[in-house]
Protein backbone atom coordinates (compact mmCIF):
# COMPACT_ATOMS: atom_id res chain seq x y z
CA UNK A 1 0.00 0.00 0.00
CA UNK A 2 1.34 3.35 -0.40
CA UNK A 3 -0.05 6.36 0.11
CA UNK A 4 1.40 10.03 -0.76
CA UNK A 5 0.16 12.89 1.24
CA UNK A 6 1.06 16.93 3.28
CA UNK A 7 -0.62 15.71 6.00
CA UNK A 8 1.67 13.85 9.52
CA UNK A 9 1.09 10.01 9.82
CA UNK A 10 0.90 8.22 13.46
CA UNK A 11 3.62 5.23 12.97
CA UNK A 12 2.22 3.06 15.71
CA UNK A 13 -1.23 3.99 14.40
CA UNK A 14 -0.04 2.74 10.54
CA UNK A 15 1.48 -0.45 11.72
CA UNK A 16 -1.41 -1.68 13.80
CA UNK A 17 -3.87 -0.89 11.12
CA UNK A 18 -1.45 -2.77 8.39
CA UNK A 19 -0.68 -5.65 10.71
CA UNK A 20 -4.39 -6.36 12.16
CA UNK A 21 -5.71 -9.72 12.94
CA UNK A 22 -2.71 -11.25 10.26
CA UNK A 23 -1.35 -13.75 12.61
CA UNK A 24 1.19 -15.10 9.96
CA UNK A 25 3.29 -11.85 10.35
CA UNK A 26 6.13 -12.45 13.41
CA UNK A 27 8.18 -9.51 11.96
CA UNK A 28 7.44 -6.12 11.36
CA UNK A 29 10.45 -3.56 9.90
CA UNK A 30 9.73 0.15 9.75
CA UNK A 31 11.90 3.39 9.21
CA UNK A 32 10.87 6.66 9.16
CA UNK A 33 12.61 9.82 8.13
CA UNK A 34 12.70 13.01 9.48
CA UNK A 35 14.03 16.38 8.81
CA UNK A 36 17.29 17.32 10.06
CA UNK A 37 18.07 20.82 11.05
CA UNK A 38 21.71 20.59 9.88
CA UNK A 39 22.69 20.07 6.61
CA UNK A 40 26.27 19.77 4.85
CA UNK A 41 27.65 22.12 7.56
CA UNK A 42 24.68 24.82 7.77
CA UNK A 43 21.43 24.77 9.78
CA UNK A 44 18.37 24.33 8.26
CA UNK A 45 15.01 26.04 9.29
CA UNK A 46 12.62 24.03 7.38
CA UNK A 47 12.19 22.73 3.78
CA UNK A 48 10.05 22.21 0.97
CA UNK A 49 9.06 18.96 -0.57
CA UNK A 50 8.26 18.85 -4.15
CA UNK A 51 7.07 16.06 -6.12
CA UNK A 52 5.68 14.80 -9.63
CA UNK A 53 2.23 14.41 -8.81
CA UNK A 54 1.01 11.21 -10.71
CA UNK A 55 4.69 9.72 -11.72
CA UNK A 56 5.15 9.75 -7.87
CA UNK A 57 2.60 7.40 -6.92
CA UNK A 58 3.39 5.01 -9.85
CA UNK A 59 6.74 4.62 -9.18
CA UNK A 60 6.36 4.31 -5.70
CA UNK A 61 3.96 1.25 -6.59
CA UNK A 62 6.11 -0.13 -9.02
CA UNK A 63 8.87 -0.35 -5.82
CA UNK A 64 6.18 -2.06 -3.69
CA UNK A 65 5.52 -4.73 -6.50
CA UNK A 66 9.43 -5.15 -6.89
CA UNK A 67 9.49 -5.62 -2.78
CA UNK A 68 7.01 -7.98 -2.71
CA UNK A 69 8.68 -10.18 -5.49
CA UNK A 70 12.04 -10.25 -3.90
CA UNK A 71 10.75 -11.19 -0.32
CA UNK A 72 7.44 -12.71 1.14
CA UNK A 73 5.98 -10.46 2.89
CA UNK A 74 2.67 -10.66 4.62
CA UNK A 75 2.23 -6.67 4.59
CA UNK A 76 3.86 -3.28 3.47
CA UNK A 77 3.13 0.09 3.39
CA UNK A 78 4.97 3.69 1.99
CA UNK A 79 3.81 7.25 3.16
CA UNK A 80 5.51 9.64 1.80
CA UNK A 81 4.90 13.53 2.45
CA UNK A 82 5.36 16.60 0.24
CA UNK A 83 4.76 20.32 1.06
CA UNK A 84 6.33 22.31 3.51
CA UNK A 85 7.79 20.48 6.61
CA UNK A 86 10.20 22.03 9.99
CA UNK A 87 13.36 19.91 12.00
CA UNK A 88 11.90 17.32 13.70
CA UNK A 89 8.64 16.67 11.19
CA UNK A 90 8.00 13.15 9.67
CA UNK A 91 9.19 12.87 6.12
CA UNK A 92 8.53 9.28 4.83
CA UNK A 93 7.86 6.03 6.50
CA UNK A 94 8.25 2.58 5.26
CA UNK A 95 6.63 -0.60 6.92
CA UNK A 96 7.28 -4.31 6.22
CA UNK A 97 5.76 -7.15 7.75
CA UNK A 98 7.06 -10.77 7.31
CA UNK A 99 6.42 -14.18 8.72
CA UNK A 100 10.58 -14.05 9.91
CA UNK A 101 12.76 -10.78 10.65
CA UNK A 102 15.77 -11.45 8.09
CA UNK A 103 12.45 -10.35 4.96
CA UNK A 104 10.97 -7.94 7.02
CA UNK A 105 14.50 -6.40 7.75
CA UNK A 106 15.94 -6.84 4.27
CA UNK A 107 13.03 -5.46 2.16
CA UNK A 108 12.21 -2.60 4.40
CA UNK A 109 16.09 -1.10 4.06
CA UNK A 110 15.94 -2.07 0.34
CA UNK A 111 12.56 -0.45 0.01
CA UNK A 112 14.28 3.02 1.44
CA UNK A 113 17.28 2.88 -0.26
CA UNK A 114 15.48 2.39 -3.75
CA UNK A 115 12.79 5.13 -3.51
CA UNK A 116 15.68 7.78 -2.90
CA UNK A 117 16.64 7.18 -5.91
CA UNK A 118 13.23 6.16 -7.83
CA UNK A 119 10.70 8.30 -6.53
CA UNK A 120 10.45 12.00 -8.26
CA UNK A 121 10.45 14.15 -5.00
CA UNK A 122 12.73 17.52 -4.67
CA UNK A 123 14.12 18.95 -1.07
CA UNK A 124 14.54 22.57 -1.41
CA UNK A 125 15.89 23.90 1.96
CA UNK A 126 15.95 26.93 3.42
CA UNK A 127 19.62 28.09 5.37
CA UNK A 128 19.99 31.67 6.74
CA UNK A 129 21.29 32.45 3.04
CA UNK A 130 17.73 31.52 1.23
CA UNK A 131 16.65 28.76 -0.23
CA UNK A 132 18.36 26.04 -1.89
CA UNK A 133 17.64 22.87 -3.54
CA UNK A 134 19.10 19.67 -2.20
CA UNK A 135 21.73 17.79 -4.44
CA UNK A 136 21.40 14.53 -5.31
CA UNK A 137 23.67 12.46 -3.41
CA UNK A 138 26.24 9.94 -4.89
CA UNK A 139 25.65 8.21 -1.38
CA UNK A 140 22.11 7.31 -2.28
CA UNK A 141 23.01 5.90 -5.74
CA UNK A 142 25.50 3.37 -4.30
CA UNK A 143 22.94 2.35 -1.43
CA UNK A 144 20.40 1.67 -4.10
CA UNK A 145 23.08 -0.20 -6.40
CA UNK A 146 23.42 -2.39 -3.78
CA UNK A 147 20.31 -4.07 -4.30
CA UNK A 148 20.56 -4.71 -7.89
CA UNK A 149 21.37 -8.08 -6.84
CA UNK A 150 18.66 -10.34 -5.88
CA UNK A 151 18.19 -11.28 -2.53
CA UNK A 152 19.48 -14.85 -2.70
CA UNK A 153 22.98 -13.85 -3.84
CA UNK A 154 23.03 -10.22 -1.82
CA UNK A 155 22.11 -12.43 1.85
CA UNK A 156 25.46 -14.39 1.55
CA UNK B 1 3.30 18.41 -26.61
CA UNK B 2 2.74 18.99 -22.35
CA UNK B 3 5.88 20.29 -20.77
CA UNK B 4 6.27 19.92 -16.80
CA UNK B 5 9.42 21.59 -14.92
CA UNK B 6 10.44 20.66 -11.72
CA UNK B 7 12.64 21.93 -9.03
CA UNK B 8 15.20 24.45 -9.98
CA UNK B 9 14.61 23.83 -13.53
CA UNK B 10 11.11 25.00 -13.32
CA UNK B 11 12.59 28.06 -11.07
CA UNK B 12 15.23 28.99 -13.69
CA UNK B 13 12.77 28.46 -17.10
CA UNK B 14 10.04 30.31 -14.55
CA UNK B 15 7.28 28.14 -15.72
CA UNK B 16 5.78 24.56 -13.93
CA UNK B 17 4.08 23.51 -17.18
CA UNK B 18 3.38 24.18 -20.78
CA UNK B 19 2.46 23.58 -23.93
CA UNK B 20 4.79 23.24 -26.15
CA UNK B 21 5.10 22.50 -30.60
CA UNK B 22 7.74 21.85 -31.21
CA UNK B 23 8.76 21.60 -35.46
CA UNK B 24 8.23 17.81 -36.80
CA UNK B 25 12.18 17.02 -37.19
CA UNK B 26 12.02 17.11 -33.55
CA UNK B 27 11.89 13.05 -32.77
CA UNK B 28 14.15 12.05 -29.79
CA UNK B 29 14.21 13.90 -26.14
CA UNK B 30 17.90 14.69 -27.13
CA UNK B 31 16.36 16.75 -30.53
CA UNK B 32 13.72 18.30 -27.42
CA UNK B 33 16.18 19.78 -25.12
CA UNK B 34 18.66 20.71 -27.48
CA UNK B 35 15.36 22.62 -29.41
CA UNK B 36 14.45 24.36 -26.04
CA UNK B 37 18.08 24.84 -25.09
CA UNK B 38 18.51 27.04 -28.38
CA UNK B 39 15.39 29.35 -27.32
CA UNK B 40 17.86 30.89 -25.04
CA UNK B 41 16.54 32.97 -21.65
CA UNK B 42 15.62 30.64 -19.21
CA UNK B 43 15.57 27.69 -21.00
CA UNK B 44 19.37 28.04 -21.88
CA UNK B 45 20.10 28.54 -18.25
CA UNK B 46 18.15 25.81 -17.18
CA UNK B 47 19.53 23.35 -19.72
CA UNK B 48 23.13 24.59 -19.38
CA UNK B 49 24.48 21.64 -18.16
CA UNK B 50 22.05 18.38 -19.37
CA UNK B 51 24.28 15.91 -17.14
CA UNK B 52 22.29 16.91 -14.17
CA UNK B 53 18.69 16.71 -16.00
CA UNK B 54 16.52 14.05 -16.42
CA UNK B 55 13.42 12.90 -18.05
CA UNK B 56 10.97 11.36 -17.87
CA UNK B 57 8.53 10.85 -20.77
CA UNK B 58 4.58 10.14 -20.25
CA UNK B 59 5.55 9.67 -16.36
CA UNK B 60 8.58 7.00 -17.31
CA UNK B 61 12.56 7.92 -16.69
CA UNK B 62 13.52 7.66 -20.31
CA UNK B 63 16.92 8.31 -21.74
CA UNK B 64 18.24 10.68 -24.47
CA UNK B 65 17.47 8.39 -27.51
CA UNK B 66 13.57 8.11 -26.37
CA UNK B 67 11.38 9.26 -28.84
CA UNK B 68 8.91 12.25 -28.51
CA UNK B 69 5.68 12.83 -29.78
CA UNK B 70 2.91 15.31 -30.31
CA UNK B 71 0.75 13.91 -27.83
CA UNK B 72 3.02 12.95 -24.60
CA UNK B 73 3.42 14.46 -21.44
CA UNK B 74 7.39 15.18 -20.84
CA UNK B 75 9.14 16.42 -17.86
CA UNK B 76 11.75 17.85 -17.12
CA UNK B 77 14.22 17.88 -13.57
CA UNK B 78 17.21 17.03 -11.24
CA UNK B 79 18.24 14.19 -9.93
CA UNK B 80 15.39 12.93 -7.45
CA UNK B 81 16.53 13.79 -3.54
CA UNK B 82 13.58 12.46 -1.68
CA UNK B 83 13.22 10.28 1.61
CA UNK C 1 18.40 2.15 27.03
CA UNK C 2 16.76 -1.07 27.63
CA UNK C 3 13.79 -2.64 29.56
CA UNK C 4 12.41 -5.87 30.39
CA UNK C 5 8.97 -5.99 30.97
CA UNK C 6 5.70 -8.27 31.16
CA UNK C 7 3.62 -4.87 30.33
CA UNK C 8 2.93 -4.51 26.51
CA UNK C 9 4.17 -1.21 24.50
CA UNK C 10 2.88 1.36 22.35
CA UNK C 11 5.44 1.47 19.50
CA UNK C 12 4.54 5.66 18.57
CA UNK C 13 4.76 6.55 22.27
CA UNK C 14 8.01 4.73 22.13
CA UNK C 15 9.72 6.53 19.02
CA UNK C 16 8.74 9.80 19.85
CA UNK C 17 10.05 9.45 23.37
CA UNK C 18 13.11 8.48 22.19
CA UNK C 19 13.35 11.29 19.70
CA UNK C 20 11.74 13.99 20.89
CA UNK C 21 13.38 17.17 20.27
CA UNK C 22 16.86 15.33 18.97
CA UNK C 23 16.75 16.65 15.54
CA UNK C 24 19.94 15.96 14.58
CA UNK C 25 18.16 12.43 14.03
CA UNK C 26 17.42 11.98 10.04
CA UNK C 27 16.78 8.05 10.10
CA UNK C 28 14.71 5.88 12.87
CA UNK C 29 14.53 2.32 12.59
CA UNK C 30 12.56 -0.35 14.30
CA UNK C 31 11.81 -3.97 14.34
CA UNK C 32 8.98 -5.33 16.39
CA UNK C 33 8.61 -9.32 16.73
CA UNK C 34 4.99 -10.56 17.47
CA UNK C 35 3.92 -13.57 18.19
CA UNK C 36 2.64 -15.91 14.91
CA UNK C 37 -0.40 -18.23 15.12
CA UNK C 38 1.90 -20.76 13.79
CA UNK C 39 5.38 -22.99 13.82
CA UNK C 40 7.21 -25.65 12.58
CA UNK C 41 3.74 -26.31 10.95
CA UNK C 42 1.53 -26.92 14.05
CA UNK C 43 -0.72 -23.92 15.74
CA UNK C 44 0.76 -22.16 18.50
CA UNK C 45 -1.98 -20.93 20.58
CA UNK C 46 0.31 -18.98 23.08
CA UNK C 47 3.38 -19.10 24.29
CA UNK C 48 5.28 -18.05 27.79
CA UNK C 49 8.27 -16.39 27.56
CA UNK C 50 10.77 -17.58 30.72
CA UNK C 51 13.95 -15.20 31.54
CA UNK C 52 17.25 -15.01 33.48
CA UNK C 53 16.24 -11.70 35.50
CA UNK C 54 19.21 -9.71 36.05
CA UNK C 55 21.75 -11.02 33.46
CA UNK C 56 18.84 -10.48 30.98
CA UNK C 57 18.90 -6.59 31.80
CA UNK C 58 23.46 -7.12 32.04
CA UNK C 59 23.68 -8.96 28.48
CA UNK C 60 20.87 -6.36 26.85
CA UNK C 61 22.98 -3.33 28.12
CA UNK C 62 26.41 -4.53 26.64
CA UNK C 63 24.12 -5.26 23.34
CA UNK C 64 23.92 -1.64 23.28
CA UNK C 65 26.82 -0.60 24.26
CA UNK C 66 28.19 -2.85 20.84
CA UNK C 67 25.62 -0.86 18.75
CA UNK C 68 26.86 2.10 19.66
CA UNK C 69 30.37 1.64 19.75
CA UNK C 70 29.72 0.11 15.76
CA UNK C 71 27.34 2.71 14.91
CA UNK C 72 27.02 6.26 14.91
CA UNK C 73 23.50 6.13 17.04
CA UNK C 74 21.89 9.36 18.45
CA UNK C 75 19.54 7.18 20.06
CA UNK C 76 18.60 3.30 20.89
CA UNK C 77 16.01 1.39 22.76
CA UNK C 78 15.46 -2.07 23.32
CA UNK C 79 12.29 -3.66 24.75
CA UNK C 80 11.29 -6.86 25.49
CA UNK C 81 8.85 -8.55 27.07
CA UNK C 82 8.34 -11.94 29.01
CA UNK C 83 5.51 -13.95 30.73
CA UNK C 84 2.27 -15.13 28.52
CA UNK C 85 1.75 -14.01 24.96
CA UNK C 86 -0.91 -14.95 22.47
CA UNK C 87 -0.76 -14.63 18.24
CA UNK C 88 -0.33 -11.27 17.74
CA UNK C 89 1.04 -9.90 20.84
CA UNK C 90 3.96 -7.76 20.82
CA UNK C 91 7.22 -9.62 21.87
CA UNK C 92 10.41 -7.18 21.01
CA UNK C 93 10.94 -3.89 20.16
CA UNK C 94 14.36 -2.41 18.65
CA UNK C 95 14.52 1.28 17.61
CA UNK C 96 17.69 2.79 16.80
CA UNK C 97 18.10 6.31 15.63
CA UNK C 98 20.69 8.51 13.27
CA UNK C 99 21.45 11.03 11.52
CA UNK C 100 21.61 8.85 8.04
CA UNK C 101 19.55 6.13 7.39
CA UNK C 102 22.05 3.09 7.00
CA UNK C 103 23.39 3.42 10.16
CA UNK C 104 20.05 3.29 11.69
CA UNK C 105 18.91 0.59 9.68
CA UNK C 106 22.47 -1.73 9.87
CA UNK C 107 22.06 -1.18 13.80
CA UNK C 108 18.59 -2.26 14.01
CA UNK C 109 19.52 -5.57 11.99
CA UNK C 110 22.15 -5.81 14.18
CA UNK C 111 20.70 -5.70 17.60
CA UNK C 112 17.93 -7.74 17.18
CA UNK C 113 19.83 -10.97 15.35
CA UNK C 114 22.54 -10.19 18.21
CA UNK C 115 19.83 -10.33 20.92
CA UNK C 116 18.31 -13.36 19.76
CA UNK C 117 21.37 -15.74 20.65
CA UNK C 118 22.61 -13.61 23.02
CA UNK C 119 19.56 -12.53 25.35
CA UNK C 120 18.63 -15.53 27.87
CA UNK C 121 14.90 -15.56 26.98
CA UNK C 122 13.19 -19.66 26.40
CA UNK C 123 9.70 -19.74 24.77
CA UNK C 124 7.46 -22.23 25.82
CA UNK C 125 4.92 -23.05 23.00
CA UNK C 126 1.14 -23.87 23.62
CA UNK C 127 -0.04 -26.24 20.71
CA UNK C 128 -2.94 -28.63 20.75
CA UNK C 129 -1.15 -31.72 21.57
CA UNK C 130 0.68 -29.81 24.81
CA UNK C 131 3.33 -27.46 26.06
CA UNK C 132 6.37 -27.56 24.18
CA UNK C 133 10.04 -25.61 24.61
CA UNK C 134 11.32 -24.16 21.32
CA UNK C 135 14.66 -25.61 20.26
CA UNK C 136 17.51 -22.91 19.11
CA UNK C 137 17.60 -22.10 15.66
CA UNK C 138 20.52 -22.61 13.41
CA UNK C 139 19.43 -19.77 11.53
CA UNK C 140 19.51 -17.33 14.21
CA UNK C 141 23.41 -18.22 14.74
CA UNK C 142 23.90 -17.76 11.45
CA UNK C 143 22.12 -14.55 11.22
CA UNK C 144 24.33 -13.63 14.43
CA UNK C 145 27.54 -14.51 12.99
CA UNK C 146 27.00 -12.26 9.99
CA UNK C 147 28.04 -9.60 11.98
CA UNK C 148 31.33 -10.85 13.44
CA UNK C 149 32.66 -8.51 10.89
CA UNK C 150 32.66 -4.73 11.87
CA UNK C 151 30.15 -2.55 9.86
CA UNK C 152 32.95 -1.09 7.71
CA UNK C 153 33.95 -4.30 6.41
CA UNK C 154 30.37 -5.53 6.21
CA UNK C 155 28.39 -2.40 4.54
CA UNK C 156 30.51 -3.25 1.52
CA UNK D 1 26.91 -21.70 45.43
CA UNK D 2 23.75 -21.29 44.17
CA UNK D 3 22.13 -22.64 41.28
CA UNK D 4 19.41 -21.44 39.02
CA UNK D 5 17.82 -23.98 36.41
CA UNK D 6 15.55 -22.58 33.23
CA UNK D 7 13.12 -24.12 30.58
CA UNK D 8 13.54 -27.99 30.26
CA UNK D 9 16.14 -27.90 32.81
CA UNK D 10 14.19 -26.59 35.54
CA UNK D 11 11.13 -28.78 34.73
CA UNK D 12 13.54 -31.95 34.13
CA UNK D 13 14.98 -31.18 37.81
CA UNK D 14 12.29 -29.85 39.47
CA UNK D 15 13.46 -26.66 41.01
CA UNK D 16 14.15 -23.11 40.31
CA UNK D 17 16.94 -22.40 42.56
CA UNK D 18 18.96 -24.63 45.05
CA UNK D 19 21.92 -23.93 47.30
CA UNK D 20 24.43 -26.63 46.64
CA UNK D 21 27.62 -27.50 48.52
CA UNK D 22 29.74 -29.70 46.02
CA UNK D 23 32.95 -31.02 47.30
CA UNK D 24 36.36 -29.30 47.01
CA UNK D 25 37.48 -31.10 44.19
CA UNK D 26 34.69 -29.59 41.74
CA UNK D 27 36.56 -26.77 40.37
CA UNK D 28 34.83 -26.13 37.23
CA UNK D 29 32.06 -25.94 35.43
CA UNK D 30 32.61 -29.52 33.92
CA UNK D 31 33.46 -30.97 37.09
CA UNK D 32 30.03 -28.91 38.61
CA UNK D 33 27.74 -30.68 35.80
CA UNK D 34 29.77 -34.33 36.41
CA UNK D 35 28.72 -34.36 39.78
CA UNK D 36 25.58 -32.96 38.98
CA UNK D 37 24.75 -35.87 36.63
CA UNK D 38 25.80 -38.51 38.98
CA UNK D 39 23.02 -37.57 41.45
CA UNK D 40 20.65 -39.65 38.97
CA UNK D 41 16.85 -38.78 39.02
CA UNK D 42 16.30 -35.36 37.70
CA UNK D 43 19.60 -34.50 37.66
CA UNK D 44 20.72 -37.24 35.15
CA UNK D 45 17.87 -36.80 32.77
CA UNK D 46 18.41 -33.01 32.29
CA UNK D 47 21.93 -33.64 32.19
CA UNK D 48 21.59 -36.16 29.54
CA UNK D 49 23.17 -34.41 26.48
CA UNK D 50 25.39 -31.54 27.88
CA UNK D 51 25.73 -30.57 24.05
CA UNK D 52 22.11 -28.55 24.42
CA UNK D 53 23.22 -27.38 28.02
CA UNK D 54 24.63 -23.42 28.70
CA UNK D 55 26.61 -22.12 31.57
CA UNK D 56 26.58 -18.52 32.88
CA UNK D 57 28.45 -18.01 36.14
CA UNK D 58 27.31 -14.77 37.69
CA UNK D 59 25.25 -13.84 35.18
CA UNK D 60 28.39 -14.58 32.50
CA UNK D 61 28.22 -17.25 29.74
CA UNK D 62 31.35 -19.32 30.60
CA UNK D 63 31.96 -22.54 28.88
CA UNK D 64 32.82 -26.21 30.52
CA UNK D 65 36.63 -25.12 31.82
CA UNK D 66 35.66 -21.94 33.85
CA UNK D 67 36.72 -22.14 37.24
CA UNK D 68 33.12 -22.49 40.27
CA UNK D 69 33.33 -21.61 43.70
CA UNK D 70 31.16 -21.67 46.52
CA UNK D 71 29.70 -18.05 46.78
CA UNK D 72 29.00 -17.99 42.81
CA UNK D 73 25.69 -18.05 41.51
CA UNK D 74 25.29 -20.90 38.67
CA UNK D 75 22.99 -21.18 35.84
CA UNK D 76 22.15 -23.86 33.61
CA UNK D 77 19.75 -23.46 30.94
CA UNK D 78 18.86 -24.79 27.10
CA UNK D 79 20.24 -22.50 23.90
CA UNK D 80 18.19 -19.46 24.19
CA UNK D 81 15.46 -18.99 21.97
CA UNK D 82 13.97 -15.34 22.89
CA UNK D 83 13.10 -12.22 20.32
Amino acid sequence: MIRVQREDFDIGAEIGALCAGNHRIGGIASFLGVVRDEAGGEAIEGMTLEHYSGMTEKELTRIEAEARRRWPLEACLIIHRYGRLEPGERIVLVVTASGHRGAALEACHFLIDWLKTKAPFWKLEETRRGEKWVDARGADDAAAARWVREPDKAAE
Amino acid sequence: MRMIYFAWLRAKIGVAEERIEPPAEIATVADLLDWLKAKGGGYGDALADLSVVRVAVNQEYVKADHPVAAGDEVALFPPITGG
